[in-house]
This record gives structure tokens, sequence and C-alpha cells, in this order.
């Protein structure tokens, strides 16, 4: 019967995926992909990794769909309806044999996967004491592979700097404009009443991901959410990006992490490593000091670069 | 017991994505938005559902997410249906 | 005793998946797009709030009753928003169609 | 139940796989490039999925699968996320820039704004 299940899932992402791929509607295409990333989440939930599904449908269905739905309407702005790209014939065979073919290549490696499966099982929950945590997938990221997690979170800054760069000359350090010029009445009402609970989920991500499926991503993500919501809704404008109390908060958690790891030079053995008998508070403040600096880049990549002069 | 809350999962998520397939061939947008959601909500039941046939109470964090973020892209829907297609006013750029 | 609780998980949980099918015929049959949201909104909260009702008494610690009335609770005003909002739009576009 | 649990793994595996054909002809096809960050989306996701059904094959020790895998997956989805967001960036400036959302030649260039 699960079986069943695992087919039917499989086929309606096979088949959202090429409705993406084949609709003439950019927007459709769009809605598409959130529902997409809504059915990958339960596809993950499957695969019995309930950490990567609770990372997909946050980010899969929630702020990628955003991005693109903004991305979407300010091309529909700025671009003349004439200069829209029409669905012109193009050449299509030739891409199609060579996408199958890469398909079908990935498809006889999935198959000819090695029988007794290689699993790094094992080391993880046989170090998984020295840690004091419960969840093995978060003390891959934060104490065994913590090394993979900083340069991700260096990747992210890069981002937002690459983001940032492309504002105009006049705007940089301003900030973004994500009020619409109408607001809905329920729009503002969902910002005043849905933040709360978001802030409340995220906490209990971050509290619950030490032992259980959840962690700093899964917060931050909904707290970036969070933000993004009141700022749609203009209850709050999104703060200028030279502003120094939020550029030290973005700055903050990678310090913090890049600080940990040097203090392990010093008192452990080596970059990144943890004193055995104070890891898990120092792993848990990592990932507090995380989730805020996470939350606050996930949400101005969403904004986007600024557009507004600062104030003087 | 588990067999059947398979099946009503798998029951629930046909229902929701059929109503999906349909709507993202013709009508209008909102449609397209309203099938999202509905998807949206039964995503999280079929998640508790199965939550509840394979014995993993964390599944219900996920559908709580989901529930959550459903909402969150309607709003973001909405940002773009609402301006007119040739405002005169540009937020994103000056005039 | 295990048996009756079994059947009144099974009796709640398979209405609530017939709502959701009623949902979807709702937004497919239906003539206009007020309606299909009306359709819509009846499945999204009746439907969730059986299934919520008859997995209930199947959780093993009190706690994940109460997350699961959480779940439903906010997608009670998650959805009656996103109703609203959908329903502002299709009034603004009515004019212009 | 390990034999069905290893079925399930290679079904998502497939999956993946022709999520990535289809994500790769779409960025290689598609005229309009908004569409085509969406198939670097649809690529990313289908790759994760394979990497899924390695990670749900390593299950062992109790856990329902090895989670070095699924911390690589869960770095990369966010990472992805970065890169759609700067893509969208450059899209959305190229758009104000140009007019035009495709790379084509024929796409009409007004004069550069004064603020460029």
């Amino acid at each position: 019967m699960s079986l069943v299940f695992d087919i039917a899932l499989v086929a309606g992402l096979i088949a959202l995926a090429l409705h993406v791929v084949v609709t003439r509607d950019g927007r459709g295409a769009i809605l598409a992909f959130i529902a997409f990333g809504l059915l990958l989440g339960i596809g993950w939930a499957r695969l019995a990794s309930v950490d990567v599904a609770l990372t997909e449908t946050a980010i899969g269905g929630g702020l990628t769909g955003m991005l693109l739905l903004r991305a979407h309407a300010h091309l529909a702005r700025e671009i003349a309806p004439e200069a829209m790209v029409r669905a012109e014939p193009r050449r299509w065979l030739a891409p199609a044999i060579a996408c199958g073919l890469v398909t079908l290549a990935l498809g006889a490696i999935v198959l000819a996967f090695p029988r007794p499966a290689p699993s790094l099982a094992h080391q993880a929950i046989a170090s998984l004491e020295t840690t004091g945590l419960g969840n093995p997938v978060t003390a891959v990221l934060l104490a065994y592979r913590a090394i993979d997690t900083l340069l991700e979170k260096i990747v992210l800054i890069l981002a937002l700097v690459g983001v940032w760069s492309l504002s105009r000359d006049a705007a940089w350090g301003g900030a973004s404009q994500l009020r619409p010029a109408i607001i809905p009445e329920p729009l503002v009402f969902l910002a005043r009443v849905l933040p709360p609970f978001g802030v409340l989920i995220a906490v209990y991500q971050v509290w619950v991901g030490a032992d259980l499926p959840g962690g700093t991503f899964q917060a931050g993500t909904i707290l970036a959410a969070m933000a993004l919501l009141v700022m749609l809704a203009g209850l709050r404008p999104a703060p200028p990006t030279q502003a120094r109390a939020l550029r030290l908060m973005l700055a903050g958690g990678p310090a913090l992490f890049v600080l940990v790891g040097f203090l392990g030079v010093a008192v452990a053995q080596g970059f990144l490593s943890y004193p055995e008998a104070i890891a898990k508070p120092l792993i848990v403040g990592i990932e507090a000091a995380l989730t805020l600096s996470i939350a606050g880049t996930l949400a101005l990549l969403v904004a986007g670069p600024p557009d507004r002069a600062p104030a003087p | 017991m588990p067999e059947s809350l398979t099946l009503t999962a798998l029951f629930v998520l046909l229902a929701s994505a059929a109503g999906l397939a349909i709507v993202l061939r013709s009508a209008i947008a909102i449609e397209k938005l309203m099938a999202v959601q509905l998807l949206g909500t039964g995503g999280a039941a079929t998640l508790l559902l199965l939550g509840a046939a394979t014995a993993q109470p964390a599944l219900a964090d996920v559908a709580l997410l989901l529930v959550l973020l459903s909402a969150f892209s309607c709003a973001a829907f909405t940002l773009g249906e609402s301006e007119p297609p040739q405002a005169a006013t540009k937020p994103d750029e000056p005039a | 005793m295990m048996g009756l609780t079994d059947a009144f998980t099974l009796v709640c949980v398979v209405a609530g998946a017939l709502l959701f099918l009623a949902g979807t015929v709702g937004l497919l049959r239906f003539p206009d797009t007020l309606s299909r949201l009306h359709a819509l909104s009846k499945a999204d909260n009746l439907g969730l709030g059986l299934i919520v009702l008859g997995l209930l008494p199947q959780q093993a610690s009190p706690m994940g009753g109460v997350k699961l009335v959480c779940i439903w609770l906010l997608a009670q005003l998650s959805a009656a928003t996103a109703s609203q909002l959908i329903a502002g739009i299709a009034a603004r576009r009515k004019p212009q169609a | 139940m390990s034999a069905l649990a290893l079925t399930s793994a290679s079904l998502f595996g497939l999956c993946g796989a022709a999520l990535v054909g289809i994500g790769l002809f779409c960025i290689v096809g598609h005229p309009d490039l908004l569409r085509r960050i969406v198939g670097f989306n649809i690529l990313g996701a289908g790759i994760f999925l394979v990497f899924g059904a390695v990670a749900r094959r390593g299950a062992a020790m109790g856990l329902g699968g090895d989670p070095v895998p699924q911390a690589m997956v869960i770095t990369g989805i966010v990472v992805a996320f970065a890169a759609t967001a700067l893509a969208v960036a450059l899209l959305r400036r190229l758009a104000s820039l140009t007019g035009s959302a495709s790379l084509d030649a024929a796409a009409p260039a007004p004069p550069p704004r004064s603020d460029a």
C-alpha cells in the first residue's frame, strides 16, 4: 500500500515538473512550482528524512515561491507586452534527446547502487554521545561537518552582497520597497496575527532540533517568512541596508561560529572541535545566533536589492 | 490500522491533487491559487495521517509548517495581483 | 475497547477524506469563482477538522494531541484569511471582466 | 519490510533522475529566463532526491536514513535558494535596463536609463 502511495506521489511530482516546462502562463508555472515544493515535502517525509522535509516545505514551498512571484510581478511591470517572450518554435528535439539521455544515465546509476548500501549511520550514532545531541542530522550539521555549515553561511552572506550590489548607485545602502500600492485589508490582519505563531514555531524548532527533527535552517526560514509578511503588509518598512545593527546581526552568526572554531584550536583538538563537557550548550548557542542571522539573510535575499535612496 | 490510514492518506492526496491537475490546465490565476491552497491543506492532512500510520510524530511538525506557509504564499500572490499592470507609479524604480 | 477507538478514528478519518473529495468536486463543478471558494473552504475546515478529531485517540502523548489541535486552529485562521484575500481579488476582477 | 523500503528508495531515486532531465530541458530550451530559473530549481530538487535515495538506503542503527547525505541536502537546499535569489536579482536588473526578459539578440534595446 505504501508503494502505491509513493508511486502516486512520484507521478504527481513529474506531472507538475512537466507542467512547469510546457505551460505558456508564467504565473501558472510558478504556482505549479509551489505545489511541486509542497508535494516534494511529503516525498521527503516518505523518505524518512523529516529534517529535509521541513527545510524543503519552508524554502521550496514558501520562500522560493514568493521570490519568483515577486520577480514575475516586477517583470510584468517593466516589460512592455509586445516585448514579452513569444513562444516561437525552437529547436527542441535535440535538447530533449540529450536530456533524456542524462535521465537514463542517472536512472541506471540509481538502479546500480552497491547492494549492501554504504552508510555512515554507525559512525554518526557512535559519536553522538560526545556531542550531547539526540538528532544525528543536527550533529552532522553542527558538529561533525560544521565546516560545511560555516562555509554555507558565508555563501549566503556573499549572495546577499551580490544581490545588494545590483542596486542603482543612488540606492546603495537604502531599503527595498516591499509594500504594494494597494494593501488588502485581510493581508494586514494576517500580518498581525500570523507572526506570533511563526515566532513560537521557530523557537520550538530550534529547541527541539537538538534531539528531534528540526533546527536552525527551518527556524530561520520561518522567521524570514514572518518578517517578509510584516514588511509586505506595510506594518514595518524594510530596514535600510546600511543600518549598523542589521549588518551586525547578519554577520554575527558566522562570526560567532568562526570564533568558537578558533577557540577549539586553543582548548580542544582543533578548528571547530568543541570541548566535550560543554559541547551541547555551545552548539545550542551557535544555533540561536545562526538562526537570527539566517532569518535576516533569507528575508533580505527575497526583498532584493535596495531601491530607495538612504535617508541622509 | 496503519494500512487503512495510509489508504486514506492516499485518497486525500489524490483528491486534492486531482483538483490541481485539472485546474492548472485551464482557468484563471486565482483558481490555480485556490487549488494550491487545497493541496496545502490536503498535504497537511496527508502528513498527519501518514504520521499516525508510521508512528512518526515529527511529521506533525511538517504539517504545521505546510499550514503556516500556505497562507504565506497566498499573501505573496496578492502582491502581484493587487497592482494594476500599467501602474503610473512603479514602486521598484523612480518615476 | 481498543476496537471502539479504532472504529471512531476510521469513521472520522474517512468522513474527512470524503470532504476533501467534495472540495475538489466543488472546485471543478461550481459555476463561478466565489462559490468554488465556498466549496473549498468547507473542505479545508471540516475535512482537516474531522481528520484531526479522528487521529486524536491515536496519539501516544497528550502533547501530540495538543499539537494536532493547534495545527487545526492555525489552518482555520490562515484558510479564513486566505479566502478573504482571494475573494477580494475576485471582487476587484469582476468589473473588468 | 527492508525489500519494500529498498523499492521505495529507488523509486524516488528514479523520480530524481527524471526531474534532472526535465529541469535540464527547461534550462536549455526555454526562452523565458524566469522559467529557466524555475527549471534550475527543479534540476536541484532532482539531484537532492537522488541523494535522498542514497540516504534512505543507508538506513541503519534504528535511523530512517543515513544522516550525512540528509545534512548535505539541507545545506544544498539553502545554497540553491541563495543562488536563485541572486539569479532573480540579476534578471530584474536586466529587465529594468533593457526592457526584455530574454537573452535573445532580437530584443529591442531602448536607450539605457540615466541612473544605470
